[in-house]
């Protein structure tokens, strides 16, 4: 499944970069994600809770950060298990100054699936790619907003 | 085959439905027809811990006249919309959608409000009831609101519908003198669903689209409205050429989903294809 | 005289199955049967690192877990396959090993790696979802090609490449080439014959039932062949005494060939109820069925046919990369070669044909004999061709066909046909069915009509199959050396009991194919008695003697034929009680409708008389054993070749691309017809699935082995909205060389069907110059190709 | 936990305990041993469970056992009337329309609901109507002759009656 997306925040790329690199704010704004425990230099152990429409699991596994290139990308290296499946995913996040508030954050990566999220839920899985990053963009948007404010 | 263990409380009424539901908060799921939920379940894709039925309350199941309004009860059936001549004579594409939904049994068994609340975006009556300018009547533990069927889809699988609340029933404004509509659907062949399917209405004056109301279906993650199509044909003749010429609207600017069935580019390519389809048989 | 043969008589089987009272194994209840669930593996390629049982089997009801650690232990052999095909160099095809549960690593995504033992099925499933394994997932391949490709993911250490066999048939490759070399137009094709899923709508279910007190096992199972299930069972994977095993397939709700494999979990349910002295249930899903039912086809080929500027074939080169999933199912190597190699003349007079094929491990479920097995492949390939080269030379594709089938034989004043590829056919008259398949369609009008829709902006079009198939496999003498690890003879006995009522007991078995009655009208003309008299009994290892089950369009051409055997055996020494009744001479008598009569006379003995006499000797003949009860191992001396014209008229719809099948005319010859309903429903049947991989069906794996349409949600089955009624029509060549004449029904539709579809399409699609599509054609597939 | 239901099946009143979790169709299954109802998918496609609940087609895979409380069950054990079968029954029968039985209790049953509602259906509206119900062995052309043998009998049966 591939996982491309772009958006354009109000804030500078260093001013994200840093919120990304935050173990909290990242466990705060990652949709589903209810636990985040830094586990080593870039890496993490996360748990998560889906909830969406037919599909609902209890997910855990790691997450690690690669190939940092501050502050501009990194590569974030996810692999999540549950009874109803696995999804192991690579997605590189590019962070690209438009202008010093102004900052397009794209992503581009592919999920693997396997198990029984990927024998009956490729329909629904698409769809919840794209619901939860529409939902980490907008949390990450209040973030950076809450911040301001 | 076999879902987890729950609780399962039937609920009497809407009252008691609702306060069930607060009671057991983020673990219970209503349970209506069950036509969504139960293969879910059976599947463990899904595995709430208590689930309240309403699929019995016949205080949801109804279809009637009030005043200018249809009014369907969030209760019935697909079958019980299908074979309704209030609602075929209210606007046609009621019908015609009520007939394309799964089989016979699940039309048979699933409900308005149990398909409206899952809000499954290959499903057919969210398109339905933003074409129909419908307006959702929700109840919860703080009393009653209305929410139009254009707010009531906020994202995939999601609505305005909060935890604790249940869809009461689903008003539809009389359409003016002219209307008439269509619904048409591209099925995926498995499951039945919609690949894309379009609603319309029109309503026509003299050849010329006094009025237009077009949304589509399983093209993206929620049904939407397709502003763009509406007025590129407003105030336009209903002539074949004009219609096929504001269908090309459709889908513009959507994120469209796909799937081994249906890429994104032919997803976006059908919604041009049936919205000109519907229109053609909204218009004739 | 017939009084049955030949006539519709309606089912004997349906009165319990309209009734909802047919026996399925799911529905057998045994007194203390536990509920066993299967835990499988999410990824299709992963080293299992640690598997924890401790809170399943601390959870009330569960009886027992077993690992794959357990089955390794316990020094069971694994899951054999029934074929074997060898190198083109000699070498031994690779055969490894398949345990019933795994213990090192997983091998396609619902490889088995534990079984939770419990109360209920309930508490089974909650248990399964207890049981903590750990894996690491591997690189999977799915695609047969490339995982013969350098660095391809290894599905098995000790074969490398992930090359089974490679093998080859017909004649020398340097004379084919020698041959298209002067070809005046070569038709070139390269295509996916996509994997299908059988779907029988009965999933598979198996019991386990060891009784301690006998040392007896009885394995209630969906199989269409108990016995050899049994055999492969005893002998190869549990090393129990055969004799000391029963096996049942009860009622059987379809196999499609799914159900001959000899499946893992029909050994593992006998193997935990002998451990735990209880019986053991096992009943798939439809998720799980997805996940392990052996799937069909899965073929990547290239094929290329030369023609001389008259349009005479020349030349026919083939090479195929055959995917056999992870493990070798029953029939996995000898679906491939000798079941679609050999096929590869189909009704043409081809000098030179050649096939090359090479058997691929995949980290895929394994692909065993589906409806057709084989021949529905090389018939693809053949007939795609053929409107394809038609299209380019711009031929008639009927005119084609004619110039190059082979004339019409008998077998019988006529020799038969010998191939290029190793088959000597038996019978055919292959213009007489299209001639006939054209008259049903109004060829010519449809022309004129597909011109004028064209004209108005509407895709018509015509599609043809003209096929030949294999059937009743066959003579064991010639399968053994092919390869074959069993003999494919079939057991029938009868036993008259004393009044004179009849029972049948077949090696055969049916799962919707109509034993009950086919065989019961078979018996009951060759008699001369009631067919109420008679009752046909199979399934059962306890009561019929052996078999070999029902599968390749084998039943009536096979074990029908042994039946027979046996009938002539019963009439031969009836004639003997008879001709002692009545005083005379057995050369005098004759036995017709039931009686045997002296020649000439009135004089006569009933059978019911003869048999009472049998079994109550006391005016008996001196020297001849009481009794009336004879078994007969009939082993064919051929393949049986049913062959027929398939067509098929589309529309495609231009805006969507969606295929609409308008109407479909077959019209094929299976021999002899016991029963015109029967064989007219086989047609049906098979018309479908083929209809189904043409438009509609297929496996979908992504790139790291997960199928991903592993449901009724995704996988498309035909359903009755999907499909015209079909015009079906039948020419009769009886088969020359069994007793009744037939030739076999159960696959020809399907075998027919699919290249039909296509062609029709593809003609549909000929003026965007179209002209090689992959199935199943479906309406994105068609709306690309006609937009690009 | 368990919940006790009363159901009426095949005109027999039943009344169990059942966990809130079995469907319908286990119910049928297990508990009242009428196997004649099948199991063919997790999905609520096939249809090989198809019975009747209070007069109208329902997948019994798809209905808990409590869903069906104080209901009229039918299942193709009740389709024969003290031996005689139904015109449906009757119809496969004689038209051919099964061969490994497995699906047609559920077909069967399928078509009683549509005969119901519609007498006299044409080719198109029993294919239709029969969309939701999965046969492998037929490929359904004899399964429509099946129901409109049914519907002419049925047609007939009320003329005389």
């Amino acid at each position: 499944m591939q996982l491309t997306g772009t958006h354009k925040f109000n804030a500078s790329a260093t001013k994200i970069w840093s919120k990304l690199m935050d173990t909290d704010t990242l466990a705060r704004i990652t949709p589903g994600v209810s636990k985040l425990e830094e586990i080593g230099q870039d890496q993490y152990k996360a748990i998560a809770e889906v909830k969406m429409g037919p599909v609902s699991g209890s997910f855990s596994g790691n997450l690690n950060v690669l190939d940092k290139q501050e502050p501009r990308s990194f590569v974030l290296n996810i692999k999540q298990s549950s009874k109803i499946g696995n999804v192991a995913a690579d997605v590189k996040i590019e962070l690209q100054s438009i202008s010093e508030h102004e900052t397009d954050l794209s992503f581009d990566g592919k999920a693997n699936m396997s198990g029984l999220l990927a024998r009956t839920g490729q329909r629904v899985m698409s769809g919840v790619a794209n619901t939860l990053s529409k939902q980490f963009f907008k949390a990450l948007e209040e973030e950076l907003a809450s911040q301001e404010g | 085959m076999i879902p987890n263990s729950f609780d399962y409380h039937r609920a009497t009424s809407v009252d008691e439905a609702i306060r069930l539901m607060a009671q057991h908060g983020m673990d219970a799921k209503l349970l209506a027809g069950g036509h969504s939920l139960l293969p879910a379940m059976k599947l463990r894709l899904n595995q709430p811990g208590v689930l309240v039925d309403i699929g019995r309350l016949a205080e949801l199941r109804y279809i009637k006249k009030e005043g200018d309004s249809l009014v369907i009860g969030a209760g019935a059936t697909h079958d019980d919309i299908a074979n309704s001549e209030v609602a075929r004579n209210t606007l046609s594409m009621l019908s015609e959608a009520a007939n394309l939904i799964g089989d016979v049994q699940v039309r048979n068994k699933g409900t308005l409000g149990g398909s409206l609340a899952h809000a499954d975006p290959a499903a057919d009556w969210p398109a339905v009831m933003i074409a129909a300018h419908a307006h959702i009547e929700l109840r919860g533990p703080n009393g009653s609101r209305t929410v139009a069927a254009d707010d009531f889809f906020t994202g995939f699988y999601m609505t305005a519908l909060a935890e604790d609340e249940i869809i009461t029933a689903i008003r539809i404004p009389a359409p003016p003198k002219g209307t008439h509509s269509s619904y048409q659907k591209f099925m995926q062949p498995a499951s039945r669903f919609a690949i894309v399917g379009c609603a319309a209405s029109v309503t026509k004056d003299g050849g010329v689209c006094q009025k237009v109301s077009v949304a589509l279906t399983g093209l993206s993650d929620t049904a939407f409205r397709a502003s763009n199509v509406e007025a590129a044909l407003t105030g336009k003749k209903l002539t074949k050429e004009n219609i096929a010429a504001a269908a090309q609207a459709a889908g513009e600017g959507v994120m469209a989903m796909g799937d081994h069935f249906a890429s994104e580019e032919y997803r976006l390519h059908l919604a041009k294809v049936f919205a000109k389809r519907a229109l053609m048989a909204a218009a004739e | 005289m017939t009084n049955y043969i030949g006539k519709a008589v309606k089912r004997v089987e349906d009165k319990r199955f309209i009734t909802g009272k047919g026996r399925y194994t799911d529905d057998i209840v045994l007194p203390g049967m536990t509920h066993a669930y299967i835990v499988r593996s999410p990824y299709a390629h992963a080293r299992i690192l640690s598997v924890d049982t401790s809170a399943a089997e601390a959870m009330e009801g569960v009886v027992k877990v077993f690992t794959g650690k357990d089955i390794a232990e316990s020094g069971i052999n694994g899951i054999p396959t029934g074929w074997q095909v060898n190198f083109k160099n000699g070498d031994t095809m690779k055969e490894p090993p398949h345990p019933l549960l795994v213990s090192d690593k997983a091998r396609y995504m619902g490889d088995a790696v534990a079984v939770v033992i419990a109360e209920s099925r309930e508490i089974a499933r909650d248990a399964g979802d207890r049981v903590e394994v750990e894996y690491e997932e591997l690189p999977a391949v799915a695609d047969a090609k490339k995982a013969t490709e350098a660095g391809a993911p290894l599905v098995h250490d000790d074969a490398p490449n992930n090359l089974c066999f490679d093998w080859e048939l017909g004649n020398p490759k340097a004379e084919v080439n020698e041959a298209m070399s002067k070809a005046h137009h070569i038709t070139t094709l390269e295509f996916v014959n996509q994997r299908v899923i059988p779907n029988a709508i009965e999933p598979r279910s198996a019991i386990g039932h060891f009784e301690e007190s006998s040392d007896k096992y009885t394995l209630y199972t969906t199989s269409q062949n108990p016995h050899l299930t049994r055999l492969l069972m005893c002998a190869f994977v549990l090393g129990i005494p055969e004799h000391k095993v029963r096996v049942v397939a009860p009622d059987v709700g379809g196999g499609f060939g799914s159900k001959i494999f000899h499946y893992a979990e029909e050994a593992l349910v006998i193997w935990c109820s002998q451990r735990l002295k209880r019986p053991v249930k096992w009943t798939a899903d439809r998720s799980e069925a997805f996940m392990t039912d052996a799937h069909g086809r899965d073929h990547v080929s290239k094929a290329e046919m030369g023609f001389d500027q008259n349009g005479k074939i020349v030349g026919l080169r083939v090479k195929t990369y055959a995917n056999l999933g992870a493990y070798l199912s029953t029939f996995a190597p000898c679906v491939p070669t000798w079941l679609h190699g050999t096929l590869l003349q189909g009704l043409y007079t081809t000098p030179k044909i050649n096939v090359d094929v090479t058997g691929v491990f995949t980290h895929t479920v394994m692909v065993d004999a589906y409806r057709g097995a084989g021949r529905p492949e090389a018939t693809y390939l053949l007939e795609r061709l053929m409107d394809t080269a038609a299209l380019e030379m711009k031929m008639d594709p009927v005119e084609l066909r004619r110039k190059n089938f082979i004339p019409a034989f008998d077998g019988v004043t006529q020799p038969g046909y010998q191939t290029q590829v190793a088959l000597q056919y038996d019978s055919g008259n292959y213009h007489g069915v299209l001639d006939r398949a054209l008259e049903m369609v109004g060829y010519e009008k449809f022309r004129k009509e597909q011109e004028q829709a064209r004209k108005d902006g509407k895709l018509l079009g015509i599609g043809f199959s003209t096929y030949i198939e294999a059937c009743g496999i066959a003579p064991s003498a010639v399968v053994g050396a092919l390869g074959a690890r069993a003999g494919l003879y079939e057991v029938g006995q009868v036993r008259v009991q004393p009044t004179g009522k009849v029972s049948v007991y077949t090696g055969s078995h049916s799962h919707g194919q109509g034993h009950e009655t086919t065989f019961a009208q078979v018996v009951a003309d060759r008699l001369g008695i009631p067919m109420d008299d008679v009752e046909i009994i199979h399934g059962d290892s306890e009561s019929v003697a052996f078999g070999m089950g029902t599968y390749g369009s084998r039943s009536l051409a096979v074990g029908g034929s042994a039946i027979v055997k046996s009938l002539d055996k019963i009439i031969e020494k009836g004639a003997k009680i008879a001709a002692h009744k009545l005083e005379a001479s057995e050369e005098d008598l004759e036995f017709a409708e039931g009686k045997w009569t002296v020649k000439g006379t009135d004089k006569s003995v009933g059978f019911g008389d003869v048999a009472l006499t049998a079994y109550v000797p006391h005016n008996y003949p001196a020297g001849l054993e009481p009794g009336l009860d004879f078994s007969s191992f009939y082993d064919p001396a051929n393949f049986t070749y049913p062959f027929g014209a398939h067509v098929a008229i589309v529309e495609v719809d231009q805006e969507t691309g969606k295929v609409r099948l308008k109407r479909f005319i077959a019209v094929d010859d299976v021999g002899n017809v016991i029963n015109p309903m029967i064989v007219d429903g086989q047609i049906h049947g098979g018309l479908a699935q083929g209809i189904g991989q043409a438009l509609l069906e297929g496996a979908v794996y992504d790139e790291n082995g997960q199928l991903i349409n592993g449901s009724y949600m995704d996988y498309t089955m035909p359903r009755a909205d999907d499909l015209p009624s079909f015009e079906i029509d039948r020419q009769v060549t009886p088969c020359p060389h069994n007793p009744l004449g037939v030739k076999g029904a159960g696959e020809a539709g399907t075998i027919g069907s699919t290249p039909a579809v296509v062609n029709a399409v593809m003609d549909a699609l000929s003026p965007f110059g179209i002209k090689n599509l992959e199935m199943p054609l479906t309406p994105e597939r068609v709306w690309r190709a006609m937009n690009s | 936990m368990a919940k006790k239901i009363q159901v009426t099946v095949n005109g027999k009143a039943y009344s169990h305990d059942v966990d809130p979790r079995t469907l319908l169709v286990q119910y049928l299954r297990d508990v009242l041993g009428l196997t004649g109802t099948h199991v063919g998918c997790d999905t609520s496609n096939c249809g090989a469970c198809t019975i009747l609940v209070d007069g109208q087609a329902v997948k019994s895979c798809t209905l808990l056992a409590v869903q069906a409380d104080g209901s009229e069950v039918k299942t193709i054990e009740g389709m024969a009337d003290n031996g005689t079968l139904h015109p449906l029954q009757e119809g496969f029968r004689e038209e051919h329309g099964l061969q490994c039985g497995f699906c047609t209790p559920g077909m069967i049953m399928a078509s009683a609901d549509l005969l119901e509602r519609n007498p006299n259906p044409t080719e198109h509206e029993i294919r239709e109507a029969l969309e939701g119900n999965f046969c492998r062995c037929t490929g359904y052309h004899n399964i429509v002759k099946s129901v409109q043998y049914a519907a002419k009998k049925i047609s007939k049966q009320e003329k005389v009656a």
